[in-house]
């Protein structure tokens, strides 16, 4: 890390890591020994700017934060240079850094929680419950019923994860079983027009005809694309996760 | 279901079917569950219950007490014997990262919260951070705010009570005075609508 | 944590610690173990002590007691109050196996929706998992769908809500919202590295 001289105005940040620009903010109010409700805009700024530029690659994910934050400063610093009109009282004068400082104030009463909350998570890593509970009532408490597992319940965050695999999987087995397709666009095209013709609409849960190859099911797919884009069917959702229907189109009404 | 004969219910009686309960269960299990359990028990005679069992732990010099966690009891060791049982388990569990635990805490004080409002006060993305906290129930999906693409809301689960041994929200830790400086300024509203009647500040 | 000085030792007799660490054990304990944990005992003494524990337990009447398994010693409830834990157990909520969750992923984001699409998704039969869900009151029969033979359409239900604290079902989020990732990979750092030790903070 390249040393930046400590001089009267500089701050050794370089070396530190941070959770965002507020914690940086936070860092350097400290650091400087000022008061949040003066913050000297200037100074702060500098500093805030010399971290930017120290910052490591690592943190380039973040950086947008930062940069984002570095302009409100530069902001608010050019605010503050703004000749001041002596009449009125000051009170209603908008300091240009209230919003600043009220942010400041919030994100550090809410990172006192957290410490706080660290402080809990260290008590409970002091207390034990029965590692066995678990397997004991299921042994238990199941009986007859085998298919019984110990364990907690499902959390949501699981079964979001289960549809991503799952709806991944489904995905990966149309890719491998494309090669001898067997069935080609236009016969699904005339299949389409068949069922439409029998029935006047259709559903793409319909048209994937169980049992079929999902290659299949592609080239229905595709067949469906190519029917909407000559206007030949019409496709339209119920609901969010509902069926897609299929309409004969208006350019076809007849036949 | 069958439930008990006559002569069960006399043989053990209700005290100790509630530690048994209590013992045996998995999970933090609440007055109300175990008064659904017990049918001579009221969720109220529960906590009596409980507290008769403590008393008598502490008396014969348990190893364990039951505590109030996440809506409902847990049977746990004392703090002072944690060094041995650490020897025991050896693997320390990990703790949460410093942005797991400020994201965690805005969460608790303002739920139903949207993660706009989040990333305002943390100043930063919490999209990972939150989709993590999730994923280890930490947070749930509360529903979904009024505004523009009815964004999802977030709340803590009780599994976030559990992990910090906190009884229920109303315990959640509050903030000291911030110490940056000057104090006469107005200082942010952060407790008027969760915290309840804790603390009426001035 | 450096609390392993001999007043400590005696405040908490050998005794309580042995009954800590087979109430927090997650398998039975053998006297060897222990005797290993606890320098102060041996394995014979460890018996011993079982035994003094056992005769507290029965002469307070407690809910459990230590018995002795296949590999060691292990706290559990008495068998008289068997019973009461097949209840508290009835009460639990069930743990859903995999393939059951990621069927009813399906269902929640798809519904109403028929077996045939369930299947075509999954590329497995789902006759059995389904039987199961409906049966856990997780899915329930919407209706019948237009196609040939009028197929039943399953969609999720109150309690599916419930088990996964949604507040409707309007609050599932979409799939953009949570960017779904089904695999483990680059995960944020909820919890701090396992590699630093304790008390790493700053």
């Amino acid at each position: 890390m390249a040393d930046i001289d400590p001089g009267p105005h500089r701050v050794r940040v370089e070396a530190l890591d941070f959770e965002g620009p507020l914690d940086l903010l936070v860092y350097l109010v400290q650091k400087n020994e000022v008061d949040v409700y003066d913050i000297p805009i200037a100074l702060i700024t500098t500093q805030f700017l010399e971290y930017l530029e120290a910052m490591g690659p690592e943190r380039l994910e973040s950086a947008g934060d930062f940069l984002l934050m570095a302009a409100t400063l530069l902001r608010i610093k050019a605010r503050m240079l703004l000749p001041r009109p002596e009449t009125g009282d000051e009170e209603d004068l908008e300091d240009p850094r209230r919003e600043l400082v009220t942010m400041i104030l919030e994100y550090q009463q809410f990172r006192e929680i957290a410490d706080q909350l660290r402080d809990r998570e260290g008590a409970q890593r002091d207390v034990f419950g029965r590692a066995d509970a678990a397997r004991e009532l299921a042994e238990l408490g199941a009986g007859e019923d085998v298919d019984e597992e110990p364990g907690r319940r499902a959390t949501l965050g699981e079964l979001l994860k289960a549809f991503a695999r799952v709806m991944e999987e489904a995905a990966r087995d149309r890719v491998h079983r494309l090669e001898p397709l067997g069935v080609t666009i236009e016969e699904k095209v005339r299949f389409v027009r068949e069922r439409l013709r029998r029935e006047g609409r259709t559903s793409f849960s319909e048209l994937f005809v169980e049992g079929e190859p999902r290659a299949h099911w592609i080239v229905t797919f595709v067949a469906l694309l190519e029917m909407a884009r000559e206007g030949e069917v019409r496709l339209r959702q119920g609901d969010r996760f509902g069926d897609i229907h299929v309409y004969a189109g208006e350019l076809r009404d007849e036949d | 279901m069958t439930k008990t004969d006559p002569a069960d219910r006399e043989a053990s009686s209700i005290r100790t079917i509630v530690e048994a309960l209590v013992f045996a269960a998995d999970e933090p299990l609440s007055a109300d569950r175990i008064a659904g359990i017990v049918e001579e028990v009221t969720a109220a005679a529960v906590e009596d219950l409980v507290a008769e069992l403590n008393a008598a732990y502490l008396r014969d010099g348990r190893a364990f007490r039951i505590v109030r966690v996440a809506g409902g009891f847990r049977m746990q060791t004392r703090p002072d014997l944690a060094l041995w049982i650490k020897l025991l388990h050896r693997s320390t569990r990990p703790r949460l990262s410093q942005a797991a635990l400020e994201t965690l805490s805005i969460v608790a004080y303002r739920q139903p919260v949207a993660r706009t409002e989040l990333e305002a006060i943390r100043g930063v993305n919490v999209d990972a951070v939150l989709k993590t906290l999730v994923e280890r129930d930490m947070v749930r999906i509360a529903g979904r705010g009024e505004g523009l693409g009815r964004p999802l809301l977030y709340a803590t689960t009780d599994h976030f009570l559990e992990y910090f041994g906190l009884p229920d929200l109303e315990s959640l830790p509050r903030a000291e005075e911030v110490e940056l400086a000057a104090d006469e300024t107005p200082q942010p509203d952060l407790f008027e609508s969760e915290a309840g009647p804790v603390d009426a500040e001035a």
